[in-house]
Parts: structure tokens; sequence; C-alpha cells
């Protein structure tokens, strides 16, 4: 059943040499070139790619969803079908009807100002020629029955989309994509912007759905391990073409394209010791040090309690009596869901928020209150941000960006030199090249790079990342690692990194303390802590990683 | 260069008013008005009363003299007392105690008789009740007992003589009507019907747009020939313009000069340019104070000079405003009673005029001492203090703001520097009595008697010690010129009188406390394809409208064959059109909608 | 809390705040949109009382003027107005007033400024509410044409008039039209003196007169009307639930009526309440030109003199509606957007 | 301390290099708006003729005295736009009238940027009570009538150039404010805010080198916005007769115009040209505007 196509036979969607070219103001850029494709019905493929590869441009072409500024060459056929060639009441008859989609971030997709009810019953008002306006109890029917298959009580069909969550909104997304019946349903980055847990409960959702329905399925993911949870096949795409295809397993497996082995390597198996203090990164990473020297710790939080006032009155406490510690020349992992109170606690180590009680203790010296002790503070305390894109000011060069700390803090002295080393240690090599660029001529590896620089040139003890692969390429990510490892190393850097990816606390981490709820519910080693969780909330968060075919028992054999 | 009418326009508009069966509906109130015939008078001003005791305005007193009677008017010839309600008088030796004979055809218009009761009653009123003081207060000042002894004999007793007891420019009101309110200022004698005897009486009234008023058949001076008399208010001269161009109005006067000369072309439009009572004169300070003698004020010490002023006036050129400012539509000014008064008006001859000459004005000034300095101002000798004078005006007022430049550039030329202060009219005003100016802008309107006018230039009008009460208009103080005033008020004999008035213009021209730069021309039009020829007042060079008296509306006489009055009928097509046209827009632009969203991507 | 940390901020955002409300949100919203209004207001009544007594000139003598007074009767007017009072008092007077709905007499008209203002609403009310329902239709449709098809002859035709009617003083225009339709349309004014008292008559003949002030009025409202229409349309043209609705295969017109227009008319109906107080500019110029009897008209009488009562007693109006209009707009945003409306 | 000489001038010459390179890029940009382009141009030709104006003409030519031709008469060969009410050209008096709008438009413009910039930065960056107080400060500024409030301001302070500036001012601010708060804010929601804090930055260094070099070139391109609405409110205070009659300005040229009967003469060439001065120099300014606007506002680009 694998290169075959569907039970009944039948190809539901075939690309043949499809090209799709975006017009630019002076050339041509191309998107997807000559890319073939074949599923079947019922089939699930899933496409994975790097930001850019064209994937989505892809799955947009199906539906001849692209900008105008697009020129597409190549056949789509649908059941056969060529969507280039459809008048245009066909290809509206066609849309939603033969194949739906779900969209990327389900907050955008759905129009704020309508109802779920009206979402969802638009198209099949607009499709179903027996289900006229003047016939609303069929369709209120139709849509409970939609949003009972997503596991939405009823009464969210009275809904407006903010009154969702984003697990919500995309089950929402799901069950309009379904609401006429369609053969293929084409889920673009449909789990990207959630959270770990639900991410799995939604995707676990649509492998059900989709194999209850026998609908063929096209996912488009950055995440190779996503998709081999929901589908059979996995194509890899990279600079528009199609490098690789195979079933999940093998591929998961034994990837054969540099650039399929390069998304594997991204996302490791927690448990594999191959990956244990090896994120995937071309150049080899020296020997970490095994021993790490006990002594005072560095950064300590003592009872630490943030909480803020919300409108209303209210008060919402964000981080709730922790105490944490980060040792000399030590990676301490943050893990938990969004919203558990991380990134408050980072801005409260770095004094930016102010801390309702306990205290933050840096080398046994509280956090300073005053305006210049806290500046004093900060040149030892460096915070490392999700998104290099928005944390580096887009009109400063790399050389002003890196200087900025330094220049606040009156170190005028060989200003060139600082930022020449702080840029090599963050290995942007030779700095000179670097120096008079601007962030947007930057890769996103190269603008993290220039953000951690800018920390360094201020040669602080402890650096707290805040998800500082996050937004960044699966192929990049090992790179970024391997830095902070490197870092710890070269210039004894200590860190705390804060993140929802527990591959990522497995890859670097030395401890890992999981957050929910504002509280701490377990600290320990990586080993200890993910490998044989206590805790009911780590458990289940390690449940959801997306583990795939591939998925190693956290068994105790593993730790020789 | 003609304007483009909207004849064309009416023609085009006439063919879609085909389709519109607006039109045909609309049109229909306006054939209905046709019946009888209405004068319609454009008023650029305001109308603050219908009751006649706080009616101020000059709109609104020219309605109350439509309205009421009067116990005397102005002859429509040359303005001399005439008969009115009283149809004959007498006066006693000392002239204290006058006697009128009240006619016994007059009625009021709800019907009652009007008798001497209502007269004496009228000015009692004014003179014990503060409120009905507010307009015409002034009249009785001197009224020592005012009795009606009989219905058609009215007595007034003065504590003084009185010359303008035959100029009571008082309205009279009903006595059993008012005797009934319990104040004078109750609204309800501003809302129409009010009850007067005049020769129209006033129908409706609603504020800023129109008063209406309907010919009284029983007036006792006989019916007017029109039916109705509607003044419509309109907020500024063009506006009343266009509408007389356009047949909404059949009269209208204050016209400026531009639109007067657009009118010429008008085949129905006929023109009136009267002589007028109005002079503008450009005043010079000339030491301000008070009764006392107290100097008041911050007028410049240069101004004191007799020579200083006299040279001015040589330095300016009054003939220039006229030609230009007022493009011909004035007389050359000389002295304050206007030439329309011939008997009082006093013109200088020609070796007595101030002739406009730079040089000669130059050389009196080097003469008296006044040089230049470096920059080219002049410097008061002694004290070095620049003639740097301020020039007070009236701010939107077109004769000040233009003709300011004119006097800013002559004066300029002989070494004065002159900045304009164009400030509000309140402003004018407070500077003006408070003596806070070196040369202003003032301007008067002349009654046919001329006291009043005289007067203001008494050392005795100039405010009290508190800087108040003064209604000086000049701050001129001499006693050559107080004698004669003295004399002209005590003289019987008429032409005696005016020989003294004469004089007494002579020495205001030759001290020249202000010069009189022109007596403004009343332009007036009226739409001559409805309407005869009015009557004017005076004959033959007076006004139609802002008499003294109503002659030009009570005598108004409808042209021969009648214009068509209503409305434009162009109007309503105008209307129709629109409505078809945004109809059918509308129409055409959903269906084309609906058509070509369909197969767009 | 004397030492400030630098940097140290709550992360209170008031633009998010709006977003979300909660607790008893409808009621406490209204109240505090109420109190805000009511404080602004508060603000205008004593602006307009300093404002206006700080022009210089003796009002007694603006209101004699042309009469001979005695110095007894100056400062019986005096008194009667109040002006020789210490300005806390006239301050307390004048509050007094208010609350009393008391705004003075004018100098000029001498009658009482609240008679005068309630006349003189009418006339402005029918005039604005015509012209900005007028540019909202228009402005609307040719805004949401104009950015649906953006670059279109459609478009740049429509927005480059849009543009020039914007550049345009208001008052110039009406006087263009006042040259352009002499005797087609009526030169001033809201009636003919001799129109048969009949409703139906009355009516016609008060519309004949709106249409050259109306025309003058909205010209200008509409062009600003389009422009924001079309920007915020063009804002939402890339958003995503478009790309969602145009894969249900909706129709372009139905892309567009049920998707992008209700969430681009969001700012610009605020916009439009917004920028109420633009449109009463444009008021008292067109007023003035067409001598319209309303409250512009009012104000620029009172200039010329200066009636002060007649002037501060629009201003307050004036300001009040604008105030009125940010209200509504607040409420009606509640109304359209459900994301503002959250319970 | 300081480094040496050539390290500096190295810096140095990056960020010139940079700034260089930016500014062409905006230029770039601006170019391709063709409405953009023409509004410059005609603004660049405009405020040349203005400047050039006592060097092209004759000042004295604009005095009463001096002049003999007919008031009020149509263009001829002597007065290519005929006279105005005094026998002056009336191209003359519109030629010297731009001066004065634009000047008044520019001082005016400037005024109000200045106050809304540094109230919006204020009130956007410090937060609080400041921010409270300053915010409610400007929504009131912005429910008053404009109009009527410049009128009044032009009431109480004695008549003139300088009067009209601060009415026109002191009336318009508020929304350069709102513009400038809200830009302030989207910016310092920016994550690279959080980090030049994290890096120890304090009110200043946020201010001057983040908030500012983000904000400033809106607030320059809705500048000429506020130029073109200065100079409308301008002509329309003017209007309503409470501008400065010895400098007139095309505002004060229409006043002068419409009280001595334009209108009912149809002296069009009276009413035209002050007119249309000032609807072309408000559209220059306010294409320049829109352009600008696209071009230095990342989030409009593409869409007018």
């Amino acid at each position: 059943m694998t290169e075959n196509p569907g039970t009944d036979g039948a190809v539901l969607l075939e690309l043949r040499e499809l090209s799709v070219r975006y017009r630019a103001a002076r050339d041509e850029l191309p998107a997807v070139r000559g890319v073939n494709l074949r599923l079947g019905a019922g089939e699930t493929l899933g496409l994975a790619g790097e930001s850019g590869c064209g994937k989505s441009t892809l799955a947009m072409s199906v539906l001849r969803l692209l900008p105008r500024s697009a020129r597409v060459d190549g056949q789509v056929l649908l059941d056969g079908e060529d969507v280039a060639a459809m008048r245009w009441g066909r290809l509206r008859a066609v849309r939603w009807a033969s194949a739906s989609v779900v969209f990327q971030g389900a907050m955008h997709a759905l129009n704020p100002v309508r109802k779920v009810y009206d979402q969802i019953a638009e198209p099949i008002l607009l499709h179903d020629s027996d289900q006229r306006p003047d016939e609303p109890p069929a369709v209120r029917h139709r849509v409970h029955e939609l949003l009972d298959q997503v596991e939405l009580p009823a009464g969210k069909a009275e809904a407006f989309p903010h009154e969702l969550s984003g697990g919500q909104k995309q089950r929402v997304m799901i069950a309009m994509a379904l609401a006429c019946d369609p053969r293929l349903v084409i889920a673009d980055e449909p789990t990207t912007a959630l959270d770990v847990i639900v991410q799995a409960q939604v995707l676990e959702l649509m492998s059900r759905l989709v194999a209850e329905h026998h609908i063929g399925l096209i996912m488009i993911s950055h995440d190779l391990s996503v998709l081999a949870s929901t589908c059979q096949h996995i194509a890899v795409m990279y600079d528009g073409e199609i490098v690789e295809r195979a079933p999940s397993e093998q591929l998961m497996r034994a990837p054969q394209h540099a650039h399929s082995k390069a998304l594997a390597a991204a996302f490791p198996t927690i448990g594999d010791p191959a990956s244990r203090f090896a994120p995937a990164t071309s150049n080899p990473l020296p020997e970490q040090p095994s021993e790490r020297p006990v002594g005072e710790p560095v950064l300590r939080t003592e009872e630490l309690r943030v909480s803020f006032r919300a409108r209303g009155g209210r008060t919402v406490r964000a981080v709730d009596g922790v105490d944490l510690e980060v040792g000399e020349n030590e990676i301490v992992a943050l893990v938990g869901q969004s919203g558990s109170g991380k990134t408050t606690l980072a801005r409260t180590l770095l004094g930016l928020q102010r801390a309702e009680s306990g205290r933050v203790l840096f080398r046994g010296t509280p956090l300073p209150t005053s305006t210049s002790g806290l500046r004093d503070y900060r040149r030892q305390v460096q915070l490392v941000l999700q998104d290099p894109t928005s944390a580096l000011n887009p009109r400063h060069s790399v050389y002003e960006a890196v200087a900025e700390g330094p220049r606040i803090h009156g170190l005028t002295t060989d200003e060139i030199g600082r930022v020449t080393r702080a840029l090599e240690a963050a290995e942007l090599r030779p700095a000179e090249r670097f120096m008079s660029a601007l962030p947007h001529e930057l890769s996103g590896g190269q603008k993290q790079r220039v953000v951690i620089a800018g920390a360094l040139a201020l040669e602080p003890a402890v650096l707290v990342a805040d998800e500082p692969v996050a937004s960044l390429d699966a192929s990049v990510r090992g790179e970024i690692l391997a830095l902070l490892l490197r870092l710890r190393i070269e210039l004894g850097l200590s860190a705390l990194v804060i993140t929802h990816d527990l591959g990522l606390a497995w890859n670097i981490a030395d401890r890992v303390a999981v957050m929910y709820r504002g509280e701490l519910v377990e600290v320990g080693t990586v080993e200890d802590v993910l490998l044989d969780p206590r805790h009911e909330y780590t458990r289940s968060l390690l449940a959801a990683v997306p583990g795939g075919t591939h998925r190693a028992e956290p068994a105790n054999g593993l730790r020789h | 260069m003609r304007r483009r009418r909207g004849r064309g326009a009416k023609g085009a508009l006439a063919a879609l008013s085909l389709v519109t069966g607006l039109v045909v509906v609309s049109a229909a109130p306006a054939a209905q008005a046709q019946e009888e015939v209405t004068l319609k008078v454009a008023l650029t001003q305001e109308i603050d009363h219908l009751n006649p005791f706080l009616a101020i305005f000059q709109s609104s007193t020219g309605v109350g003299r439509v309205a009421y009677d009067y116990l005397t008017r102005y002859s429509a010839k040359d303005q001399e007392p005439v008969p009115g309600l009283a149809t004959d008088w007498k006066t006693s030796k000392d002239g204290l105690t006058w006697t009128f004979t009240i006619r016994d055809n007059a009625k009021w218009s709800d019907g009652k008789p009007l008798t001497a009761e209502d007269i004496a009653y009228t000015y009692n009123l004014i003179r014990h009740n503060e409120t009905a003081a507010t307009a015409n207060g002034s009249f009785v000042e001197s009224f020592d007992k005012v009795t009606a002894p009989d219905k058609n004999t009215l007595v007034i007793k003065t504590r003084t003589p009185q010359a303008t007891i035959l100029a009571l420019d008082i309205p009279i009101v009903p006595k059993h009507v008012w005797s009934k309110l319990s104040k004078v200022d109750d609204p309800k004698m501003d809302e129409p019907p009010l009850v007067s005897s005049g020769p129209f009486t006033i129908t409706d009234y609603q504020p800023r747009q129109y008063v209406r008023l309907k010919a009284n058949k029983n007036y006792w001076g006989g019916a007017p020939k029109i039916d109705r008399l509607d003044f419509v208010h309109y907020d500024n001269e063009d506006a009343a313009v266009s509408a007389l161009e356009s047949g909404e109005v059949d009269l209208v006067n204050r016209l400026a000069p531009a639109q007067y000369d657009a009118l010429q072309d008008n085949d129905d439009v006929t023109l009136n340019k009267a002589q007028g009572r109005r002079f503008n004169e450009l005043l010079m300070n000339p030491g301000a104070a008070t009764k006392d003698g107290e100097a008041i004020g911050d007028g410049h010490p240069a101004l004191r000079a007799v020579r200083v002023r006299q040279a001015i006036a040589k330095a300016i050129n009054p003939q220039v405003l006229v030609d230009r400012v007022m493009s011909g539509y004035a007389e050359l000014g000389s002295s304050v009673i206007p030439p329309v008064f011939e008997d009082y008006h006093w013109k200088p001859s020609a070796q007595q005029r101030w002739k406009f000459d730079k040089r000669k004005a130059n050389q009196e000034l080097d003469a008296a001492g006044y040089q230049r300095g470096a920059d080219g101002v002049r410097r008061m000798p002694g004290n070095g203090r620049p003639l740097e004078f301020r020039l007070l005006g009236h701010k939107g007022r077109t004769f000040d703001e233009q003709s300011a430049r004119y006097i800013v550039e002559w004066l300029g030329e002989v070494g004065i520097k002159v900045t304009q202060e164009m400030v509000e009219e309140n402003q004018v005003d407070e500077k003006g009595t408070a003596g806070e100016y070196d040369l202003a802008f003032s301007g008067w309107g002349v009654n046919p008697d001329p006291d009043y006018i005289l007067g203001l230039h008494r050392c005795a009008a100039r405010p009290n010690a508190q800087g108040q009460g003064g209604t000086t208009d000049s701050f001129f103080c001499d006693q050559q010129y107080d004698r004669l005033y003295a004399r002209q008020l005590a003289e019987k004999d008429e032409s005696k009188r005016q020989e003294i008035v004469k004089k007494m213009q002579q020495r205001l021209y030759e001290q020249a406390p202000m010069v009189v730069l022109d007596y403004d021309n009343a332009l007036e039009a009226y739409r001559s394809d409805k309407f005869e020829a009015f009557t004017v007042q005076p004959q033959p060079t007076g006004v139609i409208m802002e008499q003294n008296g109503n002659w030009g509306y009570y005598q108004a006489q409808p042209a021969a064959g009648g214009g068509e009055g209503g409305l434009p009928a162009g109007g309503w097509v105008a209307i129709g059109a629109v409505v078809v046209v945004a109809a059918a827009g509308g129409g055409l632009a959903l269906r084309k909608r609906g058509k070509s969203v369909e197969d767009r991507e | 809390m004397s030492d400030v940390l630098t940097g140290i901020e709550q992360p209170a955002d008031e633009e998010a705040a709006r977003g979300a409300p909660r607790g008893s949100g409808a009621v406490r919203f209204l109240l505090g949109k109420l109190g805000s209004a009511l404080l602004s207001l508060a603000l205008v009544v004593v602006l307009g009382f300093l404002l206006f007594r700080m022009i210089p000139g003796d009002p007694v003598v603006t209101m004699t003027r042309g009469r001979p007074v005695s110095p007894e009767q100056l400062a019986e007017l005096r008194e009667r107005l109040g002006v020789d009072k210490p300005m806390w008092q006239q301050f307390v007077d004048y509050i007094g007033g208010l609350l009393r709905g008391d705004l003075g007499t004018s100098y000029l008209f001498q009658r009482p400024v609240a008679d005068l203002l309630t006349e003189r609403l009418g006339p402005t009310l029918l005039l604005v509410g015509t012209a900005t329902l007028l540019a909202i239709v228009l402005g609307l449709w040719f805004g949401i044409r104009s950015a649906w098809r953006r670059n279109s002859r459609f478009d740049k035709v429509s927005t480059g008039t849009a543009l020039t009617l914007w550049s345009m003083p208001q008052f110039w225009l009406g006087l263009l039209l006042l040259i352009a339709f002499a005797g087609v349309f009526p030169s001033g004014g809201m009636r003919y003196s001799d129109t048969p008292p009949d409703v139906f008559s009355q009516t016609l003949d008060v519309a004949y007169h709106l249409v050259l002030p109306c025309l003058t009025l909205t010209a200008a409202v509409y062009a600003q009307y389009l422009l924001v229409m079309r920007s915020s349309l063009l804002e939402e043209m890339n958003a995503e639930y478009l790309t969602t609705a145009r894969a249900k295969g909706l129709r372009d017109d139905l892309v567009r009526r049920r998707h992008a227009v209700p969430n681009a008319l969001l700012p610009t109906v605020t916009l439009v309440f917004l920028q109420f107080g633009m449109v009463l500019n444009g008021a008292v110029a067109v007023e003035t030109v067409y001598s319209w009897p309303g409250l512009g008209l009012l104000t620029y009488e009172a200039l010329s003199g200066p009636d002060l009562p007649v002037l501060q007693g629009a201003f307050l109006v004036l300001a009040a509606a604008v105030i009125l209009m940010n209200v509504l707009a607040d409420l009606l945003y509640r109304v359209l957007d459900p994301r503002v409306r959250a319970t | 301390m300081t480094p040496t000489t050539d390290e500096t001038r190295g810096v140095r010459a990056i960020t010139w290099a940079r700034r260089k390179q930016a500014t062409a890029g905006v230029w770039r940009e601006f170019a391709r708006d063709r409405g953009g382009l023409i509004g410059l141009g005609g603004l660049v030709l405009i405020v040349l003729l203005a400047l050039l104006a006592p060097v092209l003409t004759d000042e004295t030519a604009l005095e009463v005295t001096n002049t003999t031709a007919q008031p009020r008469q149509p263009p001829s060969a002597q007065a290519w736009l005929g006279t105005d009410r005094d026998g002056i050209s009336v191209l003359l008096l519109v030629w010297w009238g731009a001066r004065v709008s634009l000047l008044i438009g520019f001082s005016a413009a400037l005024l109000s940027v200045f106050i809304g910039t540094a109230v919006g930065i204020l009130a956007a960056h410090f937060g609080g009570w400041l921010s409270t107080t300053l915010m409610r400060f400007t929504d009131f500024f912005l429910v008053l009538p404009t109009l009527v409030l410049a009128i009044a301001l032009s009431a109480v302070l004695p008549r003139g150039i300088g009067t009209i500036v601060l009415a026109i001012g002191v009336a318009s601010w508020p929304t350069t404010a709102r513009l400038a708060r809200a830009q302030t804010l989207t910016i310092e929601a920016r994550p690279y805010i959080e980090r030049a804090k994290a890096l120890g930055a304090g009110h200043r260094h946020v201010i001057g080198k983040h908030v500012l070099p983000a904000v400033l070139p809106l607030v320059f391109a809705h500048t000429t916005l506020v130029v073109a609405n200065s100079i409308i409110a301008e002509s329309t205070l003017s209007f309503l007769g409470v501008g400065d009659p010895s400098r007139p300005s095309w505002g004060g040229i229409l006043q002068a115009a419409f009280n001595s009967g334009a209108v009912s003469q149809g002296a069009w060439w009276y009413l035209l040209p002050p007119g249309i001065g000032i609807v072309i120099v408000v559209l220059c300014f306010t294409l320049c505007g829109r352009a600008l606007e696209t071009v230095l506002n990342p989030r409009l680009r593409g869409q007018r």
C-alpha cells in the first residue's frame, strides 16, 4: 500500500511538471520547479521542507489560490481535471467540495467578526444544492455534527474566533475543511503555532478523521516528526524541488538526501545517546566536560513570585514560588507549555520585570534596584531572544547592534576589537565581513548569532536564552545549539535556556526544570527527568512529543 | 464680462423635467403664489426685535416704519416734517408746550380706533419704563409731561426747547394691547400677529429667514397697491444680489460698487444711485481728554498740533478713494453734513479745500521742525519721538481695509510711518471712546436735523472723569465751535441757523480733527419688470429703502403686465433632475455591478 | 516606591486593554467611556470660560453700540452681565447658569444664547446629517470599489478626484458652486418667504435650498471617507481569512461583501465618527458661504462683535457634539467588533 | 579612552555609507510613485517661485497708490489674470500670496508636529499616569472643534501671522501625537527594545537610538500632510476674517474678493487663481506625503 494509489485505485491529485514563478520588481523568482506528484484517494502525504522551499506555494496551487503575481506552468490534475484550465465557475464549484484547506494560522484564517457557525455553514450553503438557506435546521444539524467530529461542544458554534483557544480554532478549521465531505484535504502547517500537548491532540484528531472518512491528505510541515506521526509518505522539498519521497518510517530511519538528513537530525529522539550533547552541526563539537564543578550557583532565585494586575483588578500570578539555580558553567533548560510563566521568569531574572516577592541572587548578591546597579548587573547576565529578526533594530548595522551594549556601558575603549571578538566568538567569521551588514541581509541563523554576539560583547557570566531556536529553520537549529555548547567550553558561560522543546533540552542541557502554571514541578538532571519523569505533567509533555514511528521507549535499558 | 446665467441650463434641464413627475407636483405651489402681488425686499442685516421698544437695528426699525405710525412724518420730497397721526400742531411761545391735533380716521389692525390716548401711553411708557426706553429713550429725555386731554388732542410739555419734537421716531403702539402685558420685553411682542396701525401689518416672522407683512386695506392714507411685503433675510450682499437676479427678491440695497456694476447689464433690473446720508472720515486724535480737560488715552502727541493735522490732510487724496475704493459711487468729502441735506451742507471753495500736495505737506512738516530721521521717518522737535501712527479700523469692513493701504502709503511719502490696526467692532468703539488711537476710520449716518452730528464735536460731548458717558466722535474741543453750537441751537430763524451750521463745519474743516473722506452713495436695485419706479426720499436723488419714512414701500406699484412671481421654476426642475440622475445612475451602477462581478477573479 | 527600576514596566498596554475587558465588561466599559467623556466635557466647559474671558474688549460697549447710554445704564448693564464681579464669582455663576441651561444673553441679538443655539441646531443637524449620510454612502461605495480594484482606471479616477476635492478649501468650492449654479439653485438661506405653509411645499423648499450646501459639504467629507475606507480595505486585502473564503469557493463579490468589508468597516466607522469635528469645521465654512442659518453661521456672525456669549455657547455645543460622537464611536465599535464586545 | 581616529573614521564611514544607501533606497522607492514625484516637482517649483518673487517681480507694483489700472478688470494683456479690488494684478497678488500661505503652512505644521511628536513619544514611552494624563489631554484637544478654537485663539491674540500660526498649531497637534504614540508603542513592543533594555539601556538611549529614528520618518511624512491641512486651515481662517490683512495670503485674497462682491460680479479671475493655488499646493503636499508614508511605513507598502 506504499506506492500504490488508494484502495479504489483512483488518482486523486496529480501534479505534472508543476512550476510556479513569482513576478518580482525586476525578475521572476521561481518558487516551485518542475514538481511531479501523485496522490491516491485516501492516501496521506507529508510535505517537509524549510521555510521558503516552496511547499506552501505548491499546496496553494492545487486550488489556484496563488496571488496574481504567480505564474503557473505544468498541470494540476484534481480528479483528473486540470485546475488551471477550469472556468471560473467550475473552479469555484470544485473548491472546498473536492478539496479543502486547513490553513497555517487558524487565528488569521478565521474571519474575526463572524461566528463559528456562519463560517462552517458558509461552504455547506454554497456547495450543497439541497441545503438551501431556507432549511436551517439541516444545516445547523450538520454544523453540530462537524463540531462533534472535531470534539468541540455544539455551543461553540455561537462563539467568535477570538473566544476560542488556539487548539479550538484549529479544530474549527478542521471541521470547516470537512464540511463538504471533500476527498482531499490540504493542511498547511496545521499545528505550528500550537503548544506541544495541543499539537499532539490535533494531530491525532486529524489522523483519525482522515482515516475514518477516507480522505486524501497533504500535510505540510517543517517538522519531520509531525509528518511521520500522521502521514504514510513524506516528500522532502528543497529549493522548489522534491528531493526525496519515501514512506515515513523509512525516511525517518534512513534519510537519503543530505537535506532530509539535516531535517531528521533537527528533532532528536529523547533518550538517544547519540544526540546527547550533540546537536546536529557541521562542525564537530569539543568533548563536553562530564563533571561540572559544584559551588555557589551563579544565578539563583528564592521563592520568586511575580504577578500582573490584569484589567478589572484581577491579579494573575505568572511565577509562583520558584527556586531555581544555574550553576557555574552549567546549562539549565527550563521547559513548559506556553503560558506556564517561563518568559516572565526570564524577564524577572534580568530585572525587566519586578518581582512581587522572593529574591534573585547573582553570585549571592540580590538583584540591585537602583538604575546604575541594574545596569552593572546586566553586564553579567544577558538575554537572547526568540526571534532574532525582531530582536535586531532593522535600521542598525551588525556593528551598531553588537556595539550597542558596550556603548551603553561606556566601554568605548577598543570598541572595534570588542565587537570583532564578540562576532568571532559567535562564529561570524571574518567579523569585518558582517559589520556593515543590515539585519535583513543576513539569514536567520546569522541574525541569531548577531544577537548572541551582542550579548557576548558585554562579556557576561550568564546567558538567558528564551526559545533561542524556535523560529529558526531546522538546519540552523543545531548550529546555534552547538554554539551555546561551545561558548560554555570556551568562555565558561552559564546558560538558562527556556524552551518548549524537550528535544532541545536533551541536546544541550545539563539539568532541566519543568514549569507548570508558574511553579517548578520537577527539577533534575536531563537524564533523570526526561527518561524517568516523576510528575504527571512531565509525563504528558513527553507523551506529546511527536515521535512518529521511531520513538524510543523511555526504557531504563538505554541508560548505559 | 457677464457671468454664466441659468437660462441655458434651465432650457436643458426643462427637457429633463418632462420625465419627472416631481416637477409637476412641485410647480403647483409656485403657481398659487402668483395671485397676490408681493414686494420682496432683501435685508442683509439681522432683525434684532419686532418689539418697537427694543428694535435698534436699521433693518428692524425699517420694518417698524411700515408697520407703525408716527406722530409726524418726513416728506418724501425734502424730508420736511409733514402730518402723520398728527394733522396739525402748534407750539407755545416759550417753545415748551406743543399741542397736536390727532386724526380720527386712524384704526388699529384689530379694528379698534387709534386715539391721542394711545400716543400719550406710548410716550409715557418710554419715559417711565427703563426697558421701553431701550431704543428711543433719547427722544423723550426732555419731556416733562405728555397728556391726551381728548381723543384728538395730544399735549407735550418739555423742560427745555427741543428742536426734534417734530422728528420723534417713536412707533405708536396700541394701549389696549400693551397695557395688559406684565413687562415690555414680553417675548409675545416679537411674535406676529402684532397689532399696529401702519400701511402694513406683520403676519409672520421666521428669525433669520423673513418677516412677512400684509397690506392694511383700511389704512387712513389709503390702501397700499401691493398685497404683501416680505423682508427676506440674506447673510451677505452677494446672496441678495443673486436672489435679485433670479427674481427671488425685488428690491436690494447696500450694494457694493462691484455688484452695482455687475447689475448694470441686466434688463430686468433698474438701479438707483442715491445720495447717501453716510460719510466716512479719518479721525486724527487731537489730544483726547475728559470733559474736565484731563488727558486720557495714548494718542500721539504730534497730532495735537493743528499744523501736523493739516499737513496730513494735504498728504492724502480722498478723490482717489472715491474713484478707486468706491469706484466713483461716492462724492468727495468735506464736512460732517452730507450734501443730501443741501440746506445745511457746507462745501469748501477751491481755495479753502486742502489740496493733495505731497511736496507742500513735506515742506510744512519740515518748516514745523519735524525733521526726517535716518530711516526716513520724521521726528518730533524736542523729544525726538518718531511720527509713527497707528491706524485704527474695523476688521472686515471693506472701506477701512482698502483705504488703510492708501493712507499708509500716502503718509509714508511724507515721512510718517503708519501701522494698520484692524480690530473687531467692539474694540474700535472701546479704543475710540478711550482715546487710544492716533488715526482712526469712522463714519456716521446723518439725520435731517444737524443738531446731533454737530453736537458730537463739542467739548461737552467728551467723557466724564471716569472715562464714561462720552458721545464725542473726535475729542475735538474748541471754544469757538462750542459758541457757534449754542447759537444755532437757540436760533429760531431757519436761514440764520443754516449759516451758523455752515460756519461750524468750516471751523471743523480748518481745525482738521478729522478728514471727511467721502459721502457714500446708497446703491439700490429693483426688478423693474415687476415694479414701477419707487418713490425716493428726498427727490429726485434719494433712497428707496432706509428712508426716514415708508414712502418707498407704501407707494410701491406693480409694473403693468406684472412679472412672474414665486419660485424660479428652474430650481424645481433642477431638484427633479438631480433625483432622476441619481436614481438612474444608481440603477445603472447596480446593474453593471451585478454583471461584472460574476466573472471576475 | 521612590527608586524606580529602569526599564521595569507593567505590561499593561492600553491598546491591548481595549481588546479584553473582563468581568462585568459592558457596564464597566460604558461607565469608563462616559466618565472620560464627562471629564472631557468638564475641561471644555472650563476652557470655554477661560478662553472667552481672555478676549480684549468691554462686552458692555459691544452691547450698547450705536445707542446713547448713560453711565448709570452702563453700570447697571455691567451688573446684570456680572462682568464687574471677581473671576471666581463669574465662574461659579457660569457653572450655575450652565446647569440651569442658561448660557447668558447674546450681545448682538439681545436674546438668550440657549434659545439662539436651539434655533440654529436644527438646520445644522439637517445639513450635517444629510451631508454625512451622503458622504458615507458615496465614500464607502467608491472606497470599497477602489480598493478592490486597486490601480485600475476606476481606482485612479476616483482616488484622484477624492484627493483633489480633499485639497480644496470648502468655502472656495462653495463659492465656485455658487457662481456655477447661480439661478439654478438658490444662493443662500433655507427657505423662501412665500412658499405655501403646507408640509410638502416647505419640505421641498428646504430640500431645494439644501442642495448646494449639502453638495459642498459632502464633497470634501466623502473624499475623506473614501480614502479611509480604501486604505483600511487594502489593509485587509492580504488577510488570510480572505484566502480561506476564496478557497471555500465564494464568488469574488461575496468574499468582499461577507468577509473583507465587515472587517475593513471597523476602522472606517470609527473614523467616520471621530472625524465628526472635521465635518463641523466644514459646516462653519459652508454655512457662511451659503447663509445656511445654522450653528456655523451663528459662530461666524458672533465673530464680528465679538458676541462672546454666543461664541462660547457655540464652542460648548460643538465640542459637546464631538464628544458625544466619540462616545457613540466607542459604543458602535463595541457593537460591530465582537473582539471588543467580549463578555 | 578614545579609540584610534582611524578606527572611528572607519566606523563612521560605515554608518554614513549606510545612511546614504538608506536614503538612496527611500528615494528609489519614492521615485517609483508617480504621484509623489509629480507632487514633489510641483512643490519645488512653487517654493522656488515664491522665494524668487522679490527677484522676478516688482514689489512696488503691489502698492495701491502706484497702480493706475482699473479695479476688478478681467484678464488682459497688461494684467494676465485681471486686477483686484484695488487695481493690482491678481497674478502678482497670488504670486506674493504664495509666500504668506507657504510660510504659515510650514510654520504651523512645524509647531504642531513638534508638540505632537513630543507628547506622543513621551506618552507612549513612559506609560503610567504621565501617559494617561497626556493622552487625556490629547483626546481633549482632539474633540475640540479646531476651527472654533483657532477662531477663539485668533480673537484673543493680537492679529498677525504669528497668531494664525499659533492658532493652527495649537489646534492641530493631537493627530500627530496619536500617530507618534501609536508608532512609539509599536516600536517599543518590538523585542529589540527588550534586548536594548536587557543590555542596560535607559530611557534616553531607547528613545534616542531606537524610538526617534523609527518615529521621525513617519512623522516627517505626516508633516507634509499637516502642512497641507495648515494651508487649508489658514485659508479658511482668513476667509472668515481673522487673518492678517496687511500681508494677504491666498485665503486673504479670497476674503477680499468675496467681500468686494466678486461672486455677484462673476469675477472668476479674482476667485479662481488663489483657490487653484491652494488646491495645487495642498494636492502636491498630499501626494508627496502619501508617497512618503508608503515608502517609510512598511505596513502601508504596496497599498496605495
